[in-house]
């Protein structure tokens, strides 16, 4: 195997909220978004690499910054041997000549004041290749190499159609002649039609000056497609890479399996397919899940060895768990419905006023104790039918009403550490990896795990369906 | 750099709304007044003729009452005689209080307001756009820093904040000689152009924060446009001086992105408020005058700030001006509502402030 | 973020800005030409009372002592002191503050109270005679020199049909209470008989005095807003939440003031709160037209006697109030906008 | 086979803008059966947005409906027609087109109800979601309340009221009622904890949780048939999984009519009956879903069915449809079949406007086109450059008209 092109280890890019002057005085500490949080790939010439995830899963960032558009926070990017992150000024832009985007939306990548023809110039320009003629010469010929005429070179870009505009985008992208192309969403915003167009246009030019792409979409279809690789990332990671077929055929991580099976098929016995469809939402990238990132929605999350629960309980336990963990509960108003019904218009309203979020100052604690002694039971009567779809089976229901008992004056630790003790699964304590240099690693405890993880799993008192039962024979 | 569908714009635009139409004549012909004020004028605006005052403008003409007293015989006596004063044709907008031609003051009037506007603006728009761009561009502390300075700036009424500094630096003039008048073409009109100085810099130092604050908007949401990022991806740096060469001469001038590609996108919102400032400035030029802070000798304020004690005898003196600054103003304001809806009608609308 | 967190960022910012609005206005003194004796004494001073004036101020210590001193004298209230009316700037301020407030209050009220009605009928019925009516009144409106529109109205108003009285404000709202609770002004530069006679009475005065400034004062304004809420209800009408609510099956009524009109107002408050500086930057020029003795003409009447220290206080204090009221416009907006501290 | 609930007529609906006439929506035809899913599936430009719209007269200015009749069979709101427009009725049908702007006005909520693309900029971003949803059911509770005839206009809702609800909590617009009644709808469409969800703002909530929101509100009023114009075309898989299910499930329960519209055929395939294929605002084929994905007529809808990529297999090279979407407006489009200029294909005879549907009532498979009655002749076809110099040229035809908003 030749070196690769691009050689990308534990890549990371996070972003901070509130960190100007006045928030510094008012004492708030700046919120980290960890959107790239430690990804690590390499992309070998000629090769497509797919970058695969749902929106907010930190792609396009990555993307962005392998080419510096983005200043990353760590890790190291190595192009051709040589180190990029601490390039500068004319490194840099020689950097630039090989290595070049082509953006997503066909309405925003293209200056609407500028010329077609002065826009794929632009980058001949900014390295003054050639004469002035030599450029124009280049430009015309690029123009119609993407499927456009040369005598359109001073139109403006409002008189193109989305597929028009998105040519002109790749012409602009191959004008320096670059090995590596990262292609952002090339055809999200095109029909279907026009979509053939472009990644037929795409896999022609690879052939024709033999580029490397890396491709970043949310379109399984059009990964699948395309690409030689894929990584699927979720929440600022790699949760499983491998070759294409292997990936689609063959999918290892529970957020793969999910992903293949919610798009539909466009073919007439779509209807009857059974898709065990994802419950909840992707959590928030500013206080990511602890452990294996998507253990807040998957359907196979590990349970401790020695209890005995059914996924789809323990999959609610969890749910629950995650919000008392979180204080993501207002008990407040749980009081209120306990109390008199209906929760009044006025009190809510001036709650929301004074700033009482759902987690923080917990009005509960003001009520004198024995009125909250006597209506415990509802108490937890009401947060019980909240929080659970159905009821839970003995001896689970009971337990959970212990832990809510202790909510009951106000002690989220005490009912969270209640919980813990019994439910608290391996996915939760310890962060799944990619195993280094293997075909097809995947982050999930349920397959085979690099020795580092095995060992903290161990530590941590846990084990893993893998860890007993060998590599790779996949979750039951 | 001006595409077709920006003219096609404009014209459908055009031929859509009447009050397109009438802004545009207004201020073709203000601005032809204002150019051609010497050749236009019947009389010199500044030729006082006493025997001629206060004379009514044309179809005004009136009987009025005058008390003279009078020494007969040894004693004072109240005397009233009907007099009849004619507007004459001479001054078809009547005269002042000292006889000076009021029509002739309102067309030389026309060119200080006009010069202060398009200048003042000028300025106001090269120094405010420059630090909205840098500041919206980079953001961040550069951009936190230049904002207070904006808002302190805003914390003063422009009109407070004009007549300060006009207060400090006086009321310094700049005389220059009336094109006219050296080719000869009107012999009996003022030699020089009276510009008032202070005014023009005070003027732009105090509009300029709204500049600041519309460039500042739009590069706050060109730069996050993929082609900036595209360009920034090709290596082109954000500022650079680059050398056009005009005829063997090298001239610098600054390239990079800002300028070829955040400025050109931003500049519709900028041209629209332009048009708003300049009638804001005039405004603002004739309230410095009329309250005797401009220095300008030829200046609708200062006309209706005279008029002010002839109110009952000769409401013309003040009446007139006031209506040039109004047909003006709305001219100038219809012209902008033109460029808005044709070019963005998305601006939002911050108007400027007096 | 809550509405209270979102209010001491505001004020912090707004402390920020008043201290910069006081540092800006102590150090134009250094733009004027000449030394600075000369530029605050009085032009008449004799040699002695110029070197009283240097020693008292420490114009001869360097600059930032000065300005140290002055912070500190600030802080408790010393606004400076008039040497051409041997006063304390304070107290000639003070003075005529009500008279200023009245006029803008009262000037804000008829604009709130005519342009929002207006702009959101000119916007519901679009190329209606109430649209072009109001687009052509705003239009005029904004156009209108406000100095010139009061000398037409005192033509008109007064010297015609002797409607109202031209100038001198006799009797001012405040003082009305006061000829009932006996409260003496200081300022001898305002002259008010104080006329015996029944509330209602000097009410009527009042009222007679105050309504030809406050429709000078108050037209650019009610033109600017009524322009701002058509073109905001425009906006939001082509939302496609409006569309939404309209799909809900909504009367149109109900699509309107809940939805449109509710989110075309919390713009418009933010843009209030800065077009206030023109609200008391038409003051000056309208207390100039009708005399009315409040801080514009006091800053008019300062600044042609080249009374610095004057100048100074007047300037400081109307930053500082446009500051304020600022905040508090802030405060209104964060109520009526939950979504504050989340942009 | 279950009744038709709903026929369409010739429904036309242009666009009046700037650049010219653009025909966003030409004499569209068909019906929609009671308890089924009737898909519409286009590409941008197609116009079904606009039919969409057209279909509960919420086509703005500068757009009309210009004809067309849309019948809808009720038989309560026949009786209450007959009196005042009698020709409107037809036996149990009634065409909306025909009732007063009030009345059908009053349609929307209790028989029709729409979802749109983007929720996010459905609900109005300053009143809590809770509140929104109460404001439906209160709608429908008031137009219940008093009998169809003296409905108030403004249901007693002036600028005074909202000046006062604005001050006086209790004196609002909604009712305790009808915000309970809102928790619940939140509650059926499955949105966690919803008494406490429902005083959320739109922008604290998720896409997808949006979306749920956004059908909540349309069960308010309990319609006949949910429009849902690209519901899933904003979100993400997983989640556009999610929403499909509740689709679903809701039919399956409630038996409501669905009418989606979408681009994108899987979820066609996914949750229709029966499909129409809409190409420069015309529905160009119709038929069961396995009559037009297993053997579709137009080539259109072949050439849409041939350049997807399937997730299921790695396939070769796709065969694109080339060319692009014609500009939809009157001057340039001339009276032939609209794809002809893209079509592998066209013929001569493909040069005249091909034969409307025989009565769109019948079930069967059917398509405007040539190749519907008989097979493709080479000897006709048009010379590969037919269009490169006339009108419908590829550099020819302009971007996307501006005028056109809705469509897309």
């Amino acid at each position: 195997m030749t070196d690769p092109l691009v050689e990308v280890r534990d890549l990371e890019k996070h972003f901070y909220e509130r960190n100007t002057a006045v928030d510094r005085l008012l004492g708030d500490d700046p919120v980290s978004i960890r959107a790239v949080d430690g990804v690590s790939f390499d992309i070998h010439a000629g090769e497509t690499l797919g970058l695969v995830g749902e929106s907010g899963c930190g792609k396009s960032t990555t993307g962005e910054t392998l080419l510096r558009l983005q200043e990353p926070t760590g890790g190291s990017i190595r192009f051709d041997g040589d180190d990029v992150i601490d390039l500068e000024g004319e490194e840099l832009r020689s950097f630039r000549r090989d290595a070049q985007i082509v953006f997503q939306d066909p309405f925003s990548s293209l200056d609407p004041r500028r010329t077609v023809g002065g826009t794929v110039r632009d980058p001949l320009d900014v390295h003054n290749v050639g004469t002035r003629e030599s450029r124009q010469e280049r430009v015309r010929d690029l123009l119609e190499r993407v499927g456009l005429s040369a005598d359109q070179y001073d139109r403006y870009p409002h008189e193109f159609s989305g597929g028009q505009r998105q040519r002109i985008g790749i012409a602009r992208a191959l004008a320096l002649e670059p090995e590596f192309v990262v292609l952002d969403e090339p055809t999200s915003a095109l029909d279907v039609s026009v979509q053939a167009q472009i990644l037929n246009l795409l896999s022609d030019l690879q052939d024709e000056f033999d580029l490397t792409y890396l491709l970043i979409s949310h379109d399984l279809s059009v990964i699948r497609h395309i690409c030689d690789r894929v990584a699927v990332m979720y929440l600022g990671e790699f949760v499983e890479v491998g070759p294409a077929e292997e990936i689609f055929d063959d999918p290892q991580h529970p957020y793969t399996q999910a992903l293949l099976e919610s798009v539909p098929r466009a073919s007439t016995d779509e209807r009857e397919r059974e898709v065990e469809t994802l419950s909840g939402d992707v959590p928030s990238p500013r206080r990511p899940p602890s452990g294996c990132r998507f253990r807040t929605r998957c359907p196979v999350v590990i349970p401790p060895s020695d209890l005995t629960v059914e996924q789809e309980e323990y999959r609610a336990i969890m749910d629950v768990r995650d919000r008392i963990e979180d204080r993501d509960l207002d008990l407040t108003s749980v009081w209120e419905a306990v109390a008199d019904g209906p929760p009044s218009p006025v009190r809510s309203r001036v709650r929301r006023l004074v700033g009482g979020g759902p987690a923080t100052e917990d009005a509960s604690r003001g009520d004198s104790d024995p009125y909250r002694k006597e209506h415990a039971d509802a108490f937890v009567a009401e947060l019980e039918d909240r929080l659970l779809e159905d009821s839970l089976s003995p001896p689970h229901d009971q337990r959970l009403r212990e832990s809510f008992r202790r909510l009951v004056d106000g002690d989220w630790e005490g009912a969270a550490e209640h919980l813990r003790e019994e439910y608290e699964s391996v996915c939760e304590v310890v962060s799944p990896a990619l195993q280094q240099d293997d075909e097809h690693p995947v982050a999930c405890h349920h397959s085979e795990q690099p020795r580092s993880v095995q060992e903290t799993v161990r530590d941590a008192g846990k084990t893993t369906p893998s860890g007993q039962r060998g590599a790779g024979d996949g979750p039951d | 750099m001006v595409s077709d569908r920006t003219w096609r714009n404009l014209a459908v635009e055009l031929r859509r709304s009447h009050l397109a139409k009438l802004g545009l004549v207004l201020v073709a012909f203000i601005l032809f007044v204002a150019i051609f004020a010497p050749v236009l004028a019947p009389h010199d605006p500044e030729q006082t003729d006493p025997g001629e005052a206060n004379l009514p403008p044309l179809g005004f003409s009136e009987t009025k009452t005058e008390t003279t007293s009078e020494m007969v015989d040894g004693e004072v006596q109240i005397v009233e005689e009907e007099v009849q004063i004619d507007a004459t044709s001479e001054h078809p907008l009547g005269t002042d209080y000292v006889g000076r031609d009021v029509l002739s003051r309102v067309l030389f009037g026309a060119r200080t307001s006009i010069i202060v506007g398009i200048v003042g603006t000028a300025l106001a728009a090269l120094f405010g756009v420059t630090v909205g761009l840098i500041s919206g561009y980079y953001g961040g502390r550069l951009d936190d820093g230049l904002m207070r300075a904006a808002d302190i700036m805003l914390a003063f009424p422009s009109l407070v904040l004009a007549i300060a500094l006009v207060g400090l630096w006086g009321r310094q003039t700049k005389k220059y000689d009336d094109p006219f008048q050296t080719w000869g073409l009107t012999p009996d009109m003022p030699e020089h152009v009276v510009v008032p100085i202070t005014v023009i810099l005070v003027v732009a130092l105090v509009n300029w924060v709204w500049f600041a604050r519309v460039a500042r908007g739009e590069a706050l949401s060109v730069r996050n446009e993929e082609y900036i990022k595209a360009a920034r991806a090709t290596g082109k740096r954000d500022l650079e001086l680059r050398f056009a060469h005009v005829k063997g001469i090298p001239i610098p001038y600054p390239g990079g992105i800002i300028t070829e590609h955040v400025l050109p996108n931003s500049l519709t919102p900028i041209l629209v408020l332009a048009t708003i400032q300049v009638a804001a400035v005039i405004l603002l030029e004739s309230a410095l005058s009329f309250l005797g802070f401009s220095g300008a000798n030829l200046s609708w304020g200062l006309d209706i700030s005279q008029g002010r004690d002839y109110l009952s005898s000769a409401w013309w003196i003040s009446t007139v001006p006031g209506i040039a600054i109004v047909l003006a103003v709305v001219g100038i304001n219809l012209v902008g509502d033109w460029l808005r809806d044709a070019l963005d009608p998305g601006i939002d609308q911050g108007e400027g402030g007096v | 973020m809550s509405l209270g967190r979102f209010l001491v960022r505001r004020t912090l910012q707004g402390l920020l800005v008043v201290w910069g609005v006081i540092t800006v206005v102590f150090f134009l003194r250094l733009l004027s030409p000449g030394d600075p004796v000369t530029f605050i004494a009085p032009l008449d001073a004799s040699p002695e009372l110029k070197e009283r004036i240097a020693e008292d101020l420490g114009l001869n210590e360097p600059i930032y002592v000065q300005y140290v001193e002055y912070l500190g004298g600030l802080l408790q209230g010393d606004m400076g002191y008039s040497y051409q009316r041997g006063l304390s700037a304070r107290s000639v301020i003070w003075a005529r503050v009500p008279a200023t407030v009245e006029l803008a209050v009262a000037a804000s009220v008829v604009a709130m109270v005519l342009s929002i009605p207006l702009g959101v009928v000119a916007a519901t019925r679009r190329h209606g005679p109430a649209d072009y009516g109001a687009t052509l009144f705003s239009l005029v409106g904004i156009s209108t020199p406000n100095f010139w529109l009061g000398i037409m109205l005192i033509l008109v108003m007064s010297v015609q049909f002797d409607l109202f009285p031209t100038s001198q404000r006799q009797v001012g709202f405040l003082e009305s209470w006061a000829h009932l609770v006996r409260v003496d002004f200081g300022d001898p530069s305002i002259s008010f008989p104080l006329r015996v006679g029944s509330f209602a009475d000097s009410l009527l005065t009042w009222l007679q005095h105050i309504t030809l400034p406050a429709i000078t004062l108050g037209t650019y304004f009610t033109a600017l807003i009524t322009r701002l809420t058509r073109s905001g209800m425009l906006d939001e009408l082509g939302k496609e939440y409006v569309t939404a609510a309209r799909a809900k099956g909504l009367p149109e009524t109900l699509v309107r003031y809940r939805h449109a009109l509710r989110n075309t107002l919390i713009p418009i408050i933010t843009v209030l709160g800065l077009q206030l500086g023109t609200l008391i930057g038409g003051a000056v020029i309208t207390e100039e037209v009708f005399a009315w003795p409040g801080l514009g003409s006091l800053l008019i009447d300062a600044i042609n006697a080249r009374d610095w220290p004057l100048i100074q206080a007047s300037l400081i204090v109307i930053g500082v109030s446009f500051v304020v009221i600022n905040i508090a416009v802030d405060a209104v907006y964060g109520y009526l906008n939950p979504q504050v501290g989340y942009e | 086979m279950s009744r038709d609930l709903l026929r369409v007529r010739d429904l036309t609906t242009r666009f009046f803008t700037q650049e010219g006439q653009v025909n966003a929506v030409e004499r569209v035809s068909f019906d929609v059966r009671e308890g089924e899913v009737l898909g519409i599936v286009g590409e941008s430009g197609s116009g079904k947005s606009v039919t969409a719209l057209s279909m509960v007269d919420l086509v703005e200015d500068p757009g009309r409906i210009v004809e067309g009749e849309i019948h809808y069979r009720n038989a309560e709101l026949a009786e209450a027609a007959r009196e005042d427009t009698p020709e409107a009725v037809d036996g149990e049908f009634v065409d909306v087109r025909k009732l007063p702007p009030r009345h059908r006005r009053a349609l929307r909520g209790p028989n029709f109800a729409t979802i749109f693309q983007d929720p996010a900029s459905s609900l109005n971003p300053s009143l809590p979601v809770g509140e929104q949803i109460a404001e439906a059911v209160e709608v429908q509770r008031r137009a219940r309340a008093n009998p169809r005839s003296t409905r108030s206009r403004t249901q007693s809702y002036g600028l005074g009221k909202f000046l006062l609800g604005g001050a006086l909590p209790g004196k609002g617009y909604l009712t305790e009622e009808s915000k309970a009644r809102a928790v619940e709808l939140l509650d059926l469409v499955g949105i966690p904890d919803p008494a406490e969800r429902a005083e959320a703002l739109p922008h604290e909530y998720s896409g997808g949780m949006l979306q749920r929101a956004m059908i909540a509100q349309a069960l308010a009023g309990e319609p006949d048939v949910l429009i849902a114009d690209e519901p899933t075309t904003a979100l993400d898989v997983t989640i556009q999984a999610q929403i499909l299910d509740i689709l679903r499930d809701l039919q399956a329960e409630t038996g409501m009519t669905i009418l989606l519209i979408t681009h994108n055929l899987g979820v066609i395939a996914r949750m229709c009956d029966r499909v129409g294929v809409m190409y420069a605002g015309e529905i160009v084929e119709r038929g069961t879903l396995a009559d037009v994905f297993d053997d579709p007529i137009h080539p259109y809808t072949r050439g849409l069915l041939g350049s997807i990529p399937d997730v299921g297999s790695a396939g070769g090279r796709l065969e694109p449809i080339e060319g692009n979407v014609p500009s939809l407006l009157d001057h340039e489009m001339d009276d032939r079949c609209y794809f002809a200029d893209r079509c592998p294909k066209a013929m001569e005879e493909c040069l005249e406007k091909p034969p409307e549907f025989d009565g769109p009532g019948t079930d069967e498979h059917a398509a405007i086109c040539y190749l519907a009655d008989h097979e493709y002749d080479p000897g006709q076809a048009l010379p590969e450059d037919y269009f490169e110099d006339g009108a419908g040229g590829e550099t020819g035809s302009t971007g996307q008209a501006e005028g056109v908003t809705a469509d897309d």
